[in-house]
């Protein structure tokens, strides 16, 4: 007897091949667009290290977990910042990109040192030095919305 | 039960020994076909090996090497269980169940061998 | 000689051909009663409706299902000498259902 | 009075019970990139479940036979065996994400990497079943698991905009990252549809020996305890969309969700986080566990109950020994927690078919179930379940390749 679940999982699988073609051949994004795109987890990370940072100034975060999300953060940074220099977006966009990551992995790095040390002044430093890489990130992506 | 649907009442059902203790699925269901006479429930086999053929009798053969080969045979001695219909004490909505202590049948070989061999040794078992 | 044995869980499904080959439908259920010390096969039954009449499933306010009286097929009416494949032993017309 | 108390217990295991790491994942995930607007795949995912359960519970209690046997015993054994093959696979992804989610919350508190504590933990989660009855590890694991109403309070304190909040009831289509949005929407509905939920609660009411005189209690626990129990989730959702969102933290690792609640709860919020995200995955993996367990047994035939002596049901017992020890491996071997959850959900999501049709047939079985059997409202719903888990089927799994890396 013909099993009717080998049946229907053979459909699904002609229907979801189709379906992930349409998906990627409607991706037209220009390169630029589409580094920024892959870049979130950068601007998310940066957001998150000065939120880490903030909380352990605050007392509500221990140190251990500052220094295993300053990790965490530090190797997807690594992976943006290998991407980043594969891309073929023009230097108007990949440069900027590339000397932001490199600014966030080092203000990571000074959190993480920072942290462990219970340096608390160091740490609002680096703290302060994320707000600002985090306004550059919003800016670089608003350029380049706005660009056509 | 008076009349029964062999197929919807005693094939696949749970089979269950005199003190209700689970011990298999009625995997089989063999009929003695005889000449000028219905054919007559012989008895109800149970078994991964029963299980096997109904996929694909190749299934079967490959398995029942298997068994050999790795030595299981010595587990569980029959590859497949059978029971004379004349031991079906009752067949219920519920189960199918069997004039028979589920401990001492092949049905439980592998229960029995896993119980000794791999349960009795977890620390913390109060054996 | 020896009587034929076969496997019901393996005759389940199979297609049965009439007499003069014709194809009739699916085993998918085979009713039995009691005689005494024994249980004996009454009839066969075929046909998807079978399968519903199995499933239980009565009316059929689901899925448009034609509902079909399953076809009856007593037991005599059944040759198994190959179990692979049932043969009825008269033509399908003239099984009265 | 006994029914009553069984409701009360019924309803707090169902919203104790409820929230696992497939919810606080992609909730996390959903508030964060989306705000509120994928509420409605949460309130969709929810509505399902609550009918689903009831039918489970009532099958079960009317029949005294839990779904895998007597979808064995209806359909057969080759009908059964695909969906049983598969189930499985789905449910040992299930397990390596629950043991995931406490090796994580354990490397939270204590900084040791979360692979370190895969051993541990699994020893932990087997030597709770082992030494357990059904009854107190239903009770004690749900019953800390109302521990996750954290997420509750944090969100009434972060007062959301209930404007917003009421349009995200209403489907509509992102404004951004579309392929990441129907990701979410579908790992969403993939976590309150987890198939485990089904077999484990059907086969609960075995082990509690529910008769139909219990319909009603189902009724209330699958109502309430699925209803409230899904607040959580829905507070998890507010609680991502207002402390993460705005600081454009995007979750792609769990230690951004674990800044959830310290804007609630300054001092005790990543604490409370760590610990509800414990609980909650220590009780979700007892249940997939034991859920495989009773979903094999059933399926051979074995002996099988929590309440037994590992000695009496021995297979019953290496089956959820195996599966933990097996599952844990994936973590140890250092796989993303997070990105091991969010495609099992959608793959959650993907085999659910499997589900729907035992589910539509079986409960319109008029012979076994008698004036129990569906009435036209779980019958529509059961339809769309299987019409929606079919497309789910088919969207899922490019879903998973596109938006899911």
């Amino acid at each position: 007897m013909r099993n009717f679940f080998s049946l229907q999982s053979s459909v699904a699988r002609g229907c979801g091949a189709i379906l992930v073609f349409a998906a990627l051949a409607c991706q037209h994004k220009t390169p630029d667009q589409e580094l920024l795109d892959k870049a979130d987890p950068v601007g998310a990370w940066i957001a998150t290290l000065q939120m880490a940072g903030e909380k352990w100034l605050a007392n509500s975060v221990p140190t251990s977990f500052v220094k295993t999300t300053c990790e965490a953060a530090d190797e997807d940074l690594d992976q943006a910042a290998g991407e980043t220099a594969k891309s073929q977006a023009g230097p108007a966009v990949r440069d900027p990109l590339r000397q932001l990551i490199s600014q966030a992995r080092a203000a990571g790095k000074g959190l993480r040192r920072a942290a462990v040390a219970n340096d608390r002044p160091g740490a609002a430093q680096e703290v302060r030095r994320l707000a600002g890489l985090r306004s550059g990130f919003a800016a670089l992506k608003r350029r380049q919305e706005g660009a056509p | 039960m008076k009349e029964m649907d062999l197929v919807r009442d005693v094939l696949d059902k749970q089979v269950v020994d005199r003190d209700e203790t689970k011990m298999g699925r009625v995997d089989g269901l063999l009929l003695e076909v005889r000449a000028g006479q219905p054919p007559r429930i012989d008895s109800i086999e149970m078994g991964f090996v029963v299980l096997a053929r109904r996929l694909h009798p190749r299934l079967e053969e490959w398995l029942e090497r298997l068994r050999r080969r790795f030595g299981v045979s010595s587990i569980r001695k029959t590859a497949r269980y059978r029971v004379p219909w004349s031991a079906v004490k009752d067949v219920n909505p519920y189960c199918v169940q069997l004039d028979v202590a589920a401990l001492d049948t092949p049905a439980f070989d592998w229960e029995r061998w896993l119980r000794d061999h791999v349960v009795a040794h977890v620390p913390g078992v109060d054996s | 000689m020896k009587p034929a044995v076969v496997h019901l869980e393996l005759l389940v499904g199979r297609e049965v051909h009439d007499s003069e080959g014709k194809r009739v439908g699916r085993i998918l259920s085979v009713t039995a009663e009691r005689e005494g010390e024994d249980c004996v096969v009454r009839e066969y039954l075929l046909g998807p409706a079978a399968l519903l009449r199995r499933l239980g499933i009565t009316t059929l306010r689901l899925v448009g299902f034609r509902h079909r009286e399953p076809l009856r097929v007593p037991w005599d009416q059944l040759d198994l000498s190959d179990p692979e494949k049932p043969r009825l032993r008269c033509r399908a017309e003239e099984l009265t259902t | 009075m006994k029914k009553w108390m069984q409701l009360a217990l019924g309803i707090l295991t169902g919203v104790g019970g409820f929230f696992d790491i497939g919810n606080l994942a992609t909730s996390a995930q959903a508030g964060a990139s989306f705000r509120f607007q994928l509420l409605w795949s949460l309130l969709l995912g929810t509505l399902l479940v609550i009918f689903l359960v009831e039918m489970s519970g009532r099958f079960a209690a009317v029949t005294r036979k839990a779904l895998p046997d007597a979808i064995r015993e209806h359909f057969g054994f080759s009908a059964w065996l695909a969906p049983f093959v598969v189930l499985t696979l789905v449910h040992f992804l299930v397990l390596a994400s629950e043991i995931g989610g406490i090796c994580f919350a354990l490397h939270l508190v204590t900084g040791l990497p979360a692979a370190a504590w895969a051993l541990p933990v699994a020893v932990l989660t087997w030597l709770f079943l082992w030494r357990s009855t059904f009854g107190t590890i239903e009770n004690s694991t749900s019953l800390l698991g109302l521990l996750t109403l954290a997420f509750v309070v944090a969100a009434v304190r972060h007062h959301p905009p209930t404007g917003e909040l009421l349009a995200g009831v209403l489907p509509s289509l992102p404004h951004h990252d579309p392929a990441k949005y129907w990701f979410i929407a579908v790992s969403i509905l993939g976590s309150v549809l987890a198939p485990y939920l089904f077999y484990f609660y059907s086969s609960g009411a075995v082990e509690d020996e529910w008769d139909s005189s219990y319909v009603g209690v189902n009724r209330g626990i699958a109502f309430l305890g699925m209803g409230f129990g899904s607040l959580v989730a829905l507070t998890a959702i507010v609680v991502a969309a207002l402390v993460l969102a705005p600081r454009g933290i995007q979750v792609d690792d769990y230690h951004q969700a674990a800044l959830m609640l310290t804007d609630a709860f300054p001092f005790w919020g990543f604490v409370l986080f760590a610990a509800a995200m414990a609980i909650a995955c220590l009780g979700a993996a007892l249940e997939v566990s034991l859920s495989m367990a009773y979903t094999t047994a059933q399926t051979f035939g074995w002996n099988w109950g929590e309440d037994l002596d590992p000695r009496e049901d021995a297979r019953f017992c290496l089956v959820y020994t195996g599966a933990i020890l097996l599952s844990s491996l994936l973590i140890l071997f250092g796989i993303d927690p997070l990105k091991l959850t969010l495609v099992t959900m959608a793959i959650n999501a993907a085999v659910l078919p499997f589900v729907a049709i035992p589910f539509l047939l079986l409960m319109n079985d008029r012979k076994l179930l008698k004036e129990h059997a569906n009435g036209w409202i779980s019958n529509s719903i059961a339809a769309f379940l299987l019409v929606l888990s079919i497309v789910l089927a088919v969207v899922s799994i490019p879903l998973v390749i596109v938006g899911g890396s």
